[in-house]
């Protein structure tokens, strides 16, 4: 199967995919049409459950299984990531070198973390009002953290950052959701129920189970990427050597004391 | 106008297959799939748009006053794009066991490389 | 015909499109250079879109990228240090960057100001703002002075 | 008005893709990826989602690249310049 | 000698993230559209949060625990 044969295959496949996406776009209705039934009714029962961002209540209450689903891939990728990058016997970890940074970007990075902090925790908390919710402010509280590796080194981070206790708050975050699923559960209803009093609209206190689920995934999520980027950072500035194809294994256990 | 964001997620899907298929480096061809990824957000939110439509969040507006667009494609998307960032670390993390392994990150010469 | 929303439109099609271009050709450094351009441009067609749908919630998407943006091209500036430090950015591009950054957020901002008026919402936009200045021009220095560190070492 | 920032948007995205997938070194393409993701996001502005603009920001301004970056310098280190001594952190 | 000094160090650090939590509920105040009791709660909580997580970046940053 040369290369060139692949290639013939890939246009042959790909015209005849472009043909059906081409005649499927002109059976679909046409774009900005206005009927939309799903829309409607997740509109009326978001409203009906006092929740203002209507997105964050099919997340988090019409469809807050699959979210959990979701949730859970989220949990499996991470701990793929961590076994797949963990530093293995043929392989040493050494400290990072310290990097010259101008103190400009020092000062910068040690006044913008705490301001990104706050507004990642501030999404976090209006996911069920304004646009945003678990999933984006977990990310940026997540990124905050790093704006000490980016702008000053690694060793920084390092110390801010026990990689143990994060993963800890990923697996938190995780049984959080569940834990307020069986909750429904045992409040006599269905499993992930809204069992709590809907409050008054369009306050911080509205939408039942929907902000403490915003706050379970916004966990889960800050520490799934802190523990993620932390494997990938150690892996990339730390460990060493380590099996290069058939070859290189004998040399490397050779010097490795 | 009716179709052409149906169109271009097409065109953004067939360019990332595209580049998966004849990519010489694992890591483009993970930006590629990261391509053919946001062909399907284009796609889910063009069905949802509603022309004059806003989005479905009241805490700035009253409910009702304005039409809106469909709220369940954007649960969709938002999620994806998160989870998708997340399988695309663990792809590199594959990509980076790979180059561990056999030393070589283009797909051809692993195709060679047995065991 | 909506000035805003026409406005959002031209910095899109005369400053994001020429800053993709930017971006895929050319040296690496001007690639760079060209990425935190548009991540400023398009945070200020972020403020603009939201004035223009009428609708003050959007202007959080301004605000996280008023944030992320500079990260972002910091992560650059550190990751790619090797080639950047072997090829800086020149003089030209370094200082056309510190003008667009320290002069187009202002030229955005303040008519909004103007016609959001005063409240909270001002003061919100005056952070973004000013948050967005701050990240460029240090992500500006970030990129382009890679070799100019001061020799003495970092202070405490 | 509203539909000439679809269409404007629309090619931005169309542009940046082809592009990103054009573009054949991991490093340069993972700066185009971050515009691309500039591109979508605008685009979901556009096309009146918030939710997936912000979610779309957060984690392709920062976290894809980084990701990417820190592959390629792992990947890197070991095919050509295997030698101890490397590039600066 | 040594309580003193041990207390001004605590005194600097206290002072220290008081000054974060100011300015950082301010800051949410700011960012939220309306003001009640619950938000003010929400946003204390969040900035003596993001207070101490100011304190830490910073010892980590510079390797000391004393002032800049």
């Amino acid at each position: 199967m040369s290369r060139k044969a692949r290639l013939w295959l890939l246009a042959v496949g790909g015209i005849g995919v472009a043909v059906l996406l081409a005649c499927a776009a002109f059976d679909l209705p046409g774009f900005g049409g206005t009927s939309h039934p799903y829309g409607e009714r997740a509109v009326r029962s978001a409203l009906a459950r006092h929740t203002a961002n209507v997105i964050s209540s099919v997340n988090f209450d019409q469809r807050a299984f699959d979210t959990l689903g979701e949730e859970s891939i989220l949990f499996a990728a991470v701990l793929g990531t961590v076994v797949l990058l963990r530093e293995t016997r043929d392989e040493h970890s050494e400290p990072p070198e310290t990097v010259r940074v101008d103190p400009h970007v020092r000062r910068y990075a040690l006044i913008a973390l705490p301001v990104t902090l706050l507004i990642g925790l501030y999404i976090i908390a209006h996911g069920q009002l304004s646009p945003g919710g678990g999933f984006q402010g977990g990310v940026i509280v997540a990124t905050a953290l790093h704006l000490l590796y980016i702008a000053i080194d690694y060793k920084a981070l390092e110390r801010i950052r026990p990689a143990a206790a994060y993963a800890i708050a990923d697996a938190a975050g995780e049984a959080a959701y569940v834990l307020l699923g069986t909750a429904g559960l045992l409040a006599g209803s269905v499993f992930l129920a809204n069992f709590l009093p809907y409050g008054t609209f369009n306050t911080l206190s509205s939408g039942g189970t929907v902000p403490l689920l915003n706050a379970a995934i916004g966990v889960e999520v800050a520490g799934a990427t802190v523990v993620l980027l932390a494997r990938f950072l150690d892996q990339a500035l730390e460990i060493e050597g380590g099996g290069t194809g058939g070859t290189g294994r004998q040399d490397e256990e050779a010097n490795r004391s | 106008m009716s179709v052409l964001p149906y169109l271009a997620a097409g065109w953004v899907f067939l360019v990332g297959c595209y580049g998966l298929a004849t990519s010489r480096n694992l890591i483009h061809a993970v930006g590629c799939l990261s391509v053919c990824q946001s062909s399907t957000y284009v796609l889910l939110l063009a069905v949802g748009y509603r022309r004059g439509g806003t989005a479905p969040v009241f805490s700035d507006i009253a409910p009702g006053s304005r039409p809106v667009v469909d709220p369940v494609v954007q649960a969709l998307v938002l999620t994806d794009v998160v989870v998708g960032a997340t399988v695309t670390a663990l792809l590199l993390a594959l990509v980076i066991q790979t180059a561990k392994r056999h030393g070589t990150v283009d797909p051809d010469e692993l195709s060679e490389l047995r065991g | 015909m909506n000035g805003w929303l026409l406005a959002a439109a031209v910095v899109l099609a005369l400053g994001v499109a020429p800053a993709l271009w930017g971006a895929t050709t050319g040296p690496l450094r001007r690639r760079v250079v060209a990425q935190n351009v548009a991540a400023l441009l398009v945070c200020l067609v972020m403020l603009l879109l939201a004035q223009g749908y009428a609708r003050p919630s959007y202007i959080d998407l301004g605000l996280v990228l008023a944030v992320l943006g500079p990260a972002g091209t910091l992560v650059y500036a550190r990751l790619l240090a090797a080639e950047l430090a072997a090829d800086p950015p020149t003089a030209r591009v370094t200082r056309a960057m510190t003008v667009l950054s320290a002069a187009a957020p202002p030229l955005v901002v303040l008519p909004l100001c103007v016609a959001t008026g005063p409240g909270r919402s001002l003061v919100k936009l005056l952070l973004i703002g000013a948050l967005l200045t701050a990240g460029n021009t240090i992500s500006g220095r970030a990129v382009s002075g890679t070799t100019s560190l001061p020799r003495e070492a970092h202070d405490g | 008005m509203a539909d000439l920032l679809v269409v404007l948007a629309l090619t931005l995205v169309v542009a940046a893709a082809t592009a990103a997938v054009l573009t054949r070194d991991p490093a340069r393409q993972a700066l185009v990826l971050a515009l691309l993701g500039l591109a979508l996001a605008v685009l979901f502005t556009a096309l009146q989602s918030p939710d997936v603009a912000l979610s779309q920001l957060a984690v392709g301004s920062a976290l894809t690249p980084l990701m990417l970056l820190l592959t390629v310098r792992k990947v890197r280190g070991r095919g050509h310049r295997g030698g101890r001594k490397r590039g600066r952190a | 000698m040594a309580r003193t000094v041990a207390g001004s160090a605590a005194l600097r650090v206290t002072a220290e993230v008081v000054g974060w939590w100011a300015v950082l509920t301010g800051l949410w105040l700011v960012l939220i559209s309306r003001v009640d009791l619950l938000e003010w709660v929400v946003g204390s909580c969040a900035s003596l949060l993001a207070a101490f997580g100011a304190r830490a970046a910073r010892v980590a940053a510079t390797g000391r625990s004393g002032s800049a």
